[in-house]
This record gives C-alpha cells, sequence and structure tokens, in this order.
C-alpha cells in the first residue's frame, strides 16, 4: 500500500484533520451562486 | 414606483435619443447630453482634461455599480439638495437646455433651483443637455466631500474654482438648494479665505438628519470648504 | 432592512458601574447595573435560569473578589429587542462594561492600564478560576496573550508617537489626534450545560450522528445549521484526525430536521463548543468499536493495538496495521465475533462547562478634530479559541467579527424618533461599513485548549465582536484622553466625535 | 402598465418574454428565468448583492427595469464559469483565500470583481476597495475579498490572458484620490 511508505506527518497531511487550513467545501458552490439562501424562492 | 410611491401608465427609456447622449468638448465649452452616465464623465480622457473638476467629484458620487448608470441629467434635474452634481454646476456656471413641446430654452444652473426638488424647469419640459464653460488654463479646482461611507450623500460638500482674479464657491447639502455664494467667490479671487467661508456659511440653511445635528452641519460647513479652497490652490498654475 | 425595522437585532443597554480598588491597583470590587430595553415585548432567547443572559462575566478576564450584578429590563415601543446576531448572550455589552471600567480605573489612579491590567489578570495558575458571579473559567493564559499583543504593535513606540503627535496639536501644527484603543476580553460561550442553560426550558446540548461507510467514506449528521461558518469543512476535520479518514470523504448533513440529530442550532459560538465536541465524542465511539475490530483482525488483544493517525498498529511492531479504511470495510464485511456489523455512531453532548475563550485587541486610530472623521490605522486582534481546527477560518471570523464591531462602535444605530418611527431604514442610514475604510486586520492567536471539551476547543465566532467594539470605542476614548474625556456614548460617528471635540474645547 | 415583447441575453442564452416595463431586471432574472445567482439584499441599491454585468458595465439589477435591459447581454455569477464548467481563476481564487462566507453577497461580489478586472487588470489594493465598494459583506470584513481579487488579478495576468472584446471602451477609470 501507498501507505507503507509514508511517514505519520505526511499521513496526517492527506487526512487534512485539524489545524489544516483546508479550503472550504462549500465554496464551489457558492462562488457560482448556488447557495441556497432564504430568500430563494420555490 | 418601485418604492410604491407612484403609479405610472407609461415608463419612457431615454436611452436610446442620440440627442440626449454624448459629451462634446468645445473651444470654451463643454456639451454634456443628460443622460451622460457619471461613469461617461470619470472615463472621458478629454473632459478630465478641460474640465477635471467634474471628474473629481463624479469619482465621489455613489458607487462603480451606480455610477454605470446614473446619469448627471437625473442628479441635476431632479433637484435634490443632496445630490452632488447641481452645486458642481453652481460652482462651473453651467447652463442647461431644456425642452419643451414647441421650443428649447437655456436656464442658468445658478437660477434653476428653487426649493427641494422644485425647479426652474416646467412640467412638460425635460433637460437635454449641458453646457459647461471650460474653465481657463491653470484653474485650481477641488472637490470636497464629508461622507460617512462610500455610497452616502454628503454631510456637507463644497466645489471651488479658483484662478487669477477668478474663483467660484458652491455648497451641497446644506440647504434645501445647493448654495452658491457670489460674495464668497469675489472674497476668494480677492485673496481673502475667511471672507469667502464666511460669505459661504452666511448662505446656507441646514437641516438636521442622521448624519448630525443643524450646529454640527454649520462647524463641518466652515472646514470642508476650507480645505477645498486650500486643496484648489495649491493646483493653481501658471 | 426588515430584521432591524421589525426583529429583534440589537441589544440596548445601559450600564452603570462602580469599581473598588487598593492604591497600587488591586481591584476589590465591582458592581454593576444595567437597565435593557427589551423594545415592545422580550424576543430574547434567555436561558430561563439567567434571564440577564450572560452578563455574568461582566469582572472580564480580572481577579475580583466581590461582584455584584443588576439588571432591570424595560419594555418601550420600539422593535422587540435584546438580541444581536453575533454575540447572542450580551458578552459585547459585559466586555464594553469592564474595559471601560478599568481604563477609568487607570486614569483615577494615574496608572498605565496597561500594567492595571497586569496587576488583575487572573493568573494561569488560577485556573480553573471560580469568578464572583458564579461561573467557573476553564482555562487562560493572559498574561503571555497580553505581553504577545504589546509586542506586536510595538506598544511603547506607539505611545511615544502620540506623546509627540499631542504636542504637535498642541502647537498648531496638526488638527488630528491619535488614539490607541486595548481591550482584554473573556468570553463566555458553549451554551451549554443543561443544569446551569436551556432555551424556554429547552436543554442545550447539541449532537452528532456518525456514519462510516464500507468505502471509508462517511456522513455525519448535526443538530446545528451553518450560515457561512464553514461547519462542512471543519466537522469533517475534527472527524478525520479522530478517525483518520481523509475530511475530503466526509459529508456534512445539516439542517433538515427529518434526518438531523435533535440539537439546539447556531448561535452565540456554540456550534464547536458543543457540537463540535458531540463529532468527536460521536467519532471516538467510533474509533473504539474500530479499535477492536483491527485488534481481532490482527489477532491480538485490544490493548495491543495503539492509535497512529490513521490506522491502529500492534505495539511495538509498526509493520503490522490495520488503516481506517480496512476496518471500515471489515466492520460491515467480516464477522467479527461479539461484534455488531457497521460503524456508527450518535453522541448527545451535555457539556460540563461553558468555555471561556479571550483575546486582546488593539487599535491605532487616526481622529480629525474639526470634522469628526477618523481612519482606523491599525488594528491587531489576537484569538485565544483554544484548539485551532481550521485557522484560515478562524481568521476570517476574526475579520469579520471586528468589521462588526467597527460598525457597532463607530457608526452603526437603530434610531427612533420620539412616536418610534424607525429613522434608519436603509443600508445608507444605518451604517454598513464598505470595502473603503474597513480596516485591515493583523489576526494572532495563543493556544490554551479548554481542559473539559473533547478536542480543548473553545468557539471562535464571536470573540472577534466582543473584544473590538470595546476596543474602536477606547481608541477614540484615548485620543482625548490628554483633554479630560473618560466616556462616551456610541457609536462614535462624525457629528458625535465632533461634539466631544466641541464639548473638551478643542474647536477654534 | 401593459406588458412589452422582452429581449435579452443571459449567459449567452438568447431569451425572450412578455412584461411589464417596470418589472425589475432581478425579478426578471430570479422569478421569470429562474437564474438565481444573483440575490436580492436591500432593494435599495445599496448592497449589491445583486450586481450582474449589462452589456460590459457592473449594474445593480435591483434598479434596472427590464425595459431598460431590453436587447442587453446580460451575465449573472452563472456564466463566470470556465466553458468546461470549472471555477474561473476569480471564483477559484476567492475559494484559495477564503473571499467568502455565507455566501449572500458572493455572487454580486464576484461579478462586480469580474468586471472591475476588466476594468482595471492591476489594480492597487486601494484601486480594489474603491472599485468593491458598492458591494456590502456582512461576514467577511473584505480582508479576503481584496485578497482574492488581488491574487485572481496576479494570476490572470500571469496567464498573458488574450485581449477580451468585453474591455472594450472601458478605460481604467477608478482611481482613488
Amino acid at each position: 500500500m501507498m501507505d507503507d511508505v509514508q511517514s505519520p506527518e505526511e499521513r496526517s497531511a492527506g487526512l487534512k484533520g485539524m489545524g489544516c487550513s483546508r479550503k472550504r467545501v462549500e465554496d464551489v458552490r457558492f462562488t457560482q451562486g448556488k447557495g441556497t439562501m432564504s430568500t430563494t424562492s420555490s | 414606483m418601485k418604492l410604491r410611491m407612484a403609479v405610472l401608465s407609461h415608463l419612457v427609456n431615454l436611452r436610446d435619443i442620440p440627442d440626449l447622449q454624448g459629451i462634446e468638448i468645445g473651444a470654451d465649452s463643454v456639451s454634456l447630453g443628460a443622460m451622460v452616465t457619471q461613469h461617461e464623465l470619470i472615463a472621458h480622457a478629454g473632459l478630465g482634461e478641460a474640465v477635471p473638476l467634474l471628474r473629481e467629484a463624479a469619482l465621489q458620487i455613489a458607487d462603480s455599480q451606480v455610477r454605470y448608470l446614473g446619469t448627471l441629467g437625473g442628479n441635476v434635474a431632479n433637484g435634490d439638495p443632496d445630490n452632488d452634481m447641481p452645486g458642481l454646476m453652481q460652482c462651473l456656471d453651467a447652463t442647461y437646455q431644456v425642452t419643451g413641446p414647441d421650443d428649447l430654452r437655456q436656464i442658468q444652473a445658478r437660477d434653476f433651483y428653487e426649493s427641494a426638488y422644485f425647479t426652474a424647469r416646467a412640467d412638460d419640459e425635460i433637460l437635454t443637455r449641458l453646457m459647461v464653460p471650460i474653465p481657463a488654463a491653470g484653474t485650481g479646482y477641488a472637490y470636497e466631500k464629508q461622507k460617512r461611507k462610500i455610497g452616502d450623500y454628503a454631510s456637507a460638500a463644497a466645489a471651488v474654482l479658483v484662478g487669477k482674479g477668478f474663483a467660484s464657491i458652491a455648497m451641497t447639502n446644506l440647504a434645501d438648494v445647493p448654495v452658491w455664494s457670489a460674495e464668497a467667490g469675489v472674497a476668494l479671487a480677492a485673496g481673502d479665505r475667511e471672507g469667502a467661508v464666511s460669505a459661504a456659511l452666511a448662505a446656507i440653511d441646514p437641516q438636521e438628519d442622521m448624519r448630525g445635528p443643524v450646529e454640527f452641519k454649520r462647524h463641518v460647513a466652515g472646514v470642508v470648504p476650507r480645505r477645498a479652497i486650500d486643496r484648489a490652490l495649491s493646483r493653481v498654475a501658471g | 432592512m426588515d430584521n432591524p425595522m421589525s426583529t429583534a437585532f440589537a441589544r440596548d443597554y445601559w450600564m452603570q458601574g462602580k469599581i473598588a480598588a487598593t492604591k497600587d491597583g488591586q481591584i476589590t470590587g465591582l458592581w454593576c447595573h444595567t437597565t435593557a430595553d427589551h423594545g415592545g415585548f422580550d424576543a430574547c432567547a434567555d436561558p430561563t435560569k439567567f434571564p440577564a443572559g450572560f452578563m455574568n462575566i461582566c469582572t472580564g478576564s480580572h481577579d475580583i473578589p466581590t461582584a455584584h450584578l443588576s439588571v432591570d429590563g424595560v419594555n418601550t415601543n420600539k422593535a422587540l429587542g435584546g438580541v444581536a446576531y453575533r454575540c447572542s448572550f450580551r458578552v459585547t455589552q459585559a466586555a464594553y462594561f469592564i474595559e471601560c471600567m478599568i481604563e477609568v480605573l487607570a486614569i483615577k489612579l494615574n496608572m498605565d492600564a496597561t500594567e492595571l491590567r497586569r496587576i488583575n489578570f487572573i493568573r494561569k495558575d488560577q485556573f480553573p478560576y471560580q469568578s464572583a458571579l458564579g461561573w467557573k473559567c476553564d482555562s487562560g493564559d493572559y498574561h503571555t496573550a497580553w505581553d504577545k499583543a504589546l509586542a506586536a504593535v510595538g506598544y511603547d513606540d506607539l505611545r511615544k508617537e502620540q506623546a509627540q503627535r499631542l504636542e504637535d496639536f498642541r502647537a498648531g501644527k496638526t488638527r488630528k489626534l491619535m488614539g490607541i484603543g486595548l481591550t482584554h476580553f473573556t468570553e463566555i460561550v458553549g451554551a451549554g450545560p443543561v443544569k446551569n442553560c436551556d432555551i424556554l426550558g429547552l436543554g442545550m446540548f447539541d449532537s452528532c450522528e456518525i456514519r462510516i461507510h464500507p468505502t471509508g467514506s462517511a456522513i455525519a449528521r448535526l443538530g446545528t445549521i451553518s450560515q457561512g461558518q464553514g461547519h462542512a469543512t471543519t466537522f469533517a476535520q475534527i472527524i478525520a484526525s479522530e478517525i483518520g479518514l481523509p475530511a475530503d470523504d466526509i459529508t456534512l448533513e445539516e439542517g433538515d430536521t427529518d434526518t438531523a440529530p435533535y440539537g439546539l442550532g447556531t448561535y452565540g459560538s456554540r456550534s464547536t463548543p458543543v457540537a463540535g465536541a458531540a463529532t468527536a465524542m460521536a467519532a471516538r465511539k467510533i474509533r473504539a468499536k474500530a479499535q477492536m475490530i483491527a485488534a481481532y483482525l490482527l489477532k491480538v488483544h485490544d490493548g495491543d493495538v495503539e492509535w497512529d493517525v490513521d490506522r491502529f498498529v500492534v505495539k511495538g511492531d509498526e509493520s503490522r496495521f490495520k488503516t481506517a479504511k480496512e476496518i471500515a470495510f471489515a466492520s460491515y464485511n467480516q464477522a467479527i465475533p461479539g461484534l455488531e456489523p457497521g460503524l456508527e455512531a450518535v453522541s448527545y453532548y451535555d457539556p460540563p462547562n461553558m468555555t471561556y475563550p479571550f483575546g486582546a485587541d488593539i487599535c491605532v486610530m487616526e481622529i480629525d478634530v474639526d470634522t469628526g472623521e477618523h481612519e482606523v490605522r491599525q488594528f491587531y486582534a489576537l484569538d485565544g479559541c483554544g484548539t485551532r481546527i481550521n485557522p484560515m477560518i478562524i481568521e476570517g471570523q476574526v475579520h469579520g467579527g471586528a468589521t462588526e464591531g467597527y460598525a457597532i462602535a463607530m457608526g452603526q444605530e437603530i434610531a427612533y424618533d420620539d412616536m418610534g418611527n424607525h429613522k434608519t431604514a436603509t443600508l445608507m442610514d444605518f451604517f454598513l461599513p464598505t470595502t473603503w475604510g474597513t480596516p485591515t486586520y493583523q489576526a494572532d492567536h495563543t493556544v490554551t485548549p479548554s481542559p473539559h471539551h473533547p478536542i480543548g476547543d473553545k468557539g471562535a465566532g464571536e470573540s472577534p465582536n466582543v473584544g473590538s467594539v470595546p476596543c474602536f470605542s477606547k481608541a477614540v476614548h484615548d485620543a482625548f484622553r490628554p483633554f479630560g474625556l473618560t466616556q462616551s456614548h456610541m457609536p462614535d460617528d462624525h457629528w458625535r466625535v465632533w461634539k466631544i471635540a466641541r464639548d473638551l474645547g478643542l474647536h477654534r | 402598465m401593459s406588458k412589452m415583447h422582452v429581449k435579452l441575453t443571459v449567459n449567452g442564452a438568447a431569451v425572450e418574454g412578455l412584461a411589464e416595463p417596470r418589472t425589475l431586471l432581478i425579478h426578471c432574472l430570479r422569478e421569470n428565468l429562474g437564474v438565481t445567482g444573483p440575490h436580492v439584499g436591500c432593494e435599495t441599491s445599496h448592497c449589491g448583492a445583486c450586481t450582474v454585468d449589462m452589456d460590459g458595465r457592473s449594474v445593480k439589477s435591483c434598479t434596472v427595469f427590464v425595459a431598460q435591459a431590453q436587447g442587453a447581454d446580460v451575465t449573472t455569477v452563472e456564466g463566470l464559469v470556465n466553458a468546461d464548467g470549472s471555477l474561473s481563476v476569480l471564483q477559484e481564487m476567492f475559494r484559495e483565500h477564503y473571499g467568502l462566507q455565507c455566501g449572500f453577497c458572493t455572487s454580486g461580489t464576484i461579478t462586480r470583481a469580474h468586471r472591475f478586472l476588466q476594468e482595471n487588470p492591476i489594480p492597487t489594493e486601494e484601486q480594489v476597495r474603491f472599485g468593491m465598494a458598492g458591494n456590502l459583506c456582512r461576514c467577511t470584513g473584505y480582508q479576503n475579498i481584496v485578497k482574492a481579487i488581488l491574487a485572481a488579478a496576479e494570476m490572470m495576468n500571469a496567464q498573458d490572458k488574450p485581449s477580451s472584446t468585453e474591455g472594450v471602451g472601458q478605460q481604467k477609470v477608478e482611481t482613488a484620490e
């Protein structure tokens, strides 16, 4: 497995866990105006 | 209409009338169509050279999006004392051309404003063009506007032109009409800065609003023109 | 604009205080009385057990042995009141109150306010600290934060520059004064323990339900709902660290009451302290089961494997391990004696205590004495929200919260005339700052984890609002302090600042 | 008011229909055409959430009658994605630099920033702040919005973008004093 050759630090970085300035998953929608806002009718 | 304050049976889009468009720079004056937008005033290179005061003031009106649609004609013809352009046009000694069913006539900007939203334009006339004299080369200019934030009307604003033996001062949002003081211009032309400010202040009649009480407005109405005068003087060339 | 006109949008507090101290600056007691305008009727999400909200933090960051707090609620002909967005439990007022009291005390004692704070800060070794108002502050390291903040802005040099400016002003060389605002705030968030807190009888726990799929991807559902705080991003990060599956493979779902576990929602910096804790606790239940599965697969006892980032490893033999992904697959597809198939868990988390984020804000402001205009030259914001899950998001919260603070302190007002008519009903008159004039912030931090929260997190959304409002105001006060000003009434918009200068005789 | 026959182009597609001339463009977009990217924030031209691009100009579509948009080429945030459906450089930079939080102002902000960068491809921070002042945001404090736009400008210039006809007639006009 790929994991075998990775250091704990590398494995940790791959998780994008706590402490990581992970890009927001919401923003792919929001930057295209696809968020569901309370004013978005029907 | 949008604010449910008027119900109209017809809506006429003036934007497609060519005569209301265009910026023409002549030898000693500039002719501006009433439907010229603030953005066009700012973007026009020749106008910035001829009457830089116009550009400086237009940049202080509303925000980019509003300037794209907001017209010079709308700004001056509405008679709203909050607006920047009426005072500016009085400072520049512009002439408005209004067109009625039969004829067209010229009205001096300095004679146009009667009280808030009341002007010398008749109900069956529309403002079609504005003629602005080109200030002599080397004339100092400044438009100074105190406002709470971009998009706001002035708490107090002053337009100043100053050259050899000549000066003109107008102020905005300090009475129910724009304030142009002949005495202030005469004083400043004679090099009397404080006399000019005093004369201008004598002509104002500010009202309290969310920008502050009358005494505040009276005070900044003294500060703002002083700054405009100083900046205009620093720009006098030749 | 419907919101400020017709719903509970802002707090309206009139606070009076008294503070007692020894001559060398040791604070001995605090008294606070608040008159709270609740408008036409009360719309507060008031914890019934504490109808004043959390004014209980009005002793701030200081070790004050005795304190007394009283509140009068008043109904008026305004829109319903009492609640504000960002800082819904009125901690901002508490911070404003105590920070102003400290500044006034420093003036009375003729002491430097930075030093007065140092003398009175709750020391690191005093935590958990029992406050005079009955609350137990979880953790803090205020002296470190304070020193870091003062060093970061070059505080001593700023004071020298300010002194020079004052000299120039008095000599008629400038009409601008310079003000330095300082705050050190302590927050109380993470509402909250059901024993202390409820909303009209509803306990303020929160919840998370996690299901790991056989593929190693996962879905988590929470009782909160993101309003832009980035829950789908950060809660996945908590799970990633706790369970060892990539955050990118974890889907978050909130806000559907048909599917979400019961919870109390998002407000008052409670999502991470409460629902975030529930997320960690649910993840830990899953990890406990994963440990049994890993031990079975590795043919060792449960206690012979240990967790290592994304896998269980046989103690002493790194080459023998099972990754979280392998365990997820096995949990469904391999018969394990004594264990049900599947890998999922739910946690309803009733926190044992509130959390107490803290921070230090410093503002440098230029003030035009003649027009009342201001320019924020510098704003430094140190945030101590405990463990930091996503630094980018925390800093964004700091920028946004401080900008709200800027608006509140420097111009925002829901004004009424005597007849109860709303006078600020457009976004021109109701001050919302634009890109032009809004400060650029230097966000900084210290990390002091909460001892009782599973991941040590304290919550970050409210803090920048709590600290920045008094900080901006105090920069104004500070500019005029040499002329005798001790207090003013918010907001410090142009005419009110102009009025301060006029009343102090600074106009020519 | 009687209805008029309105024709316009929205994100490259020709649309037409009957509408009262006084119908606001934002309502036409959202309610008649289902283009809900632009949002209704204030309806008084202050907030900028409804900003769209109309014939190469940023406008607040709550202040444009549909009659004024007759024949216009309108682009909304939905029309800014690359042809392959991926995020544009500008959208990507907003994501990269966390230039949005709740997302309400974002469609207007990005649409305005798109036009701003056409007007001024190499802006200073001061020019960005001046040119974006018509878009209110309640979450971000603007800091990351400004950062995202500056980063996008840098990337777009580095890509040596072929000159776009959209920018014709637009000069670099918005300079702060």
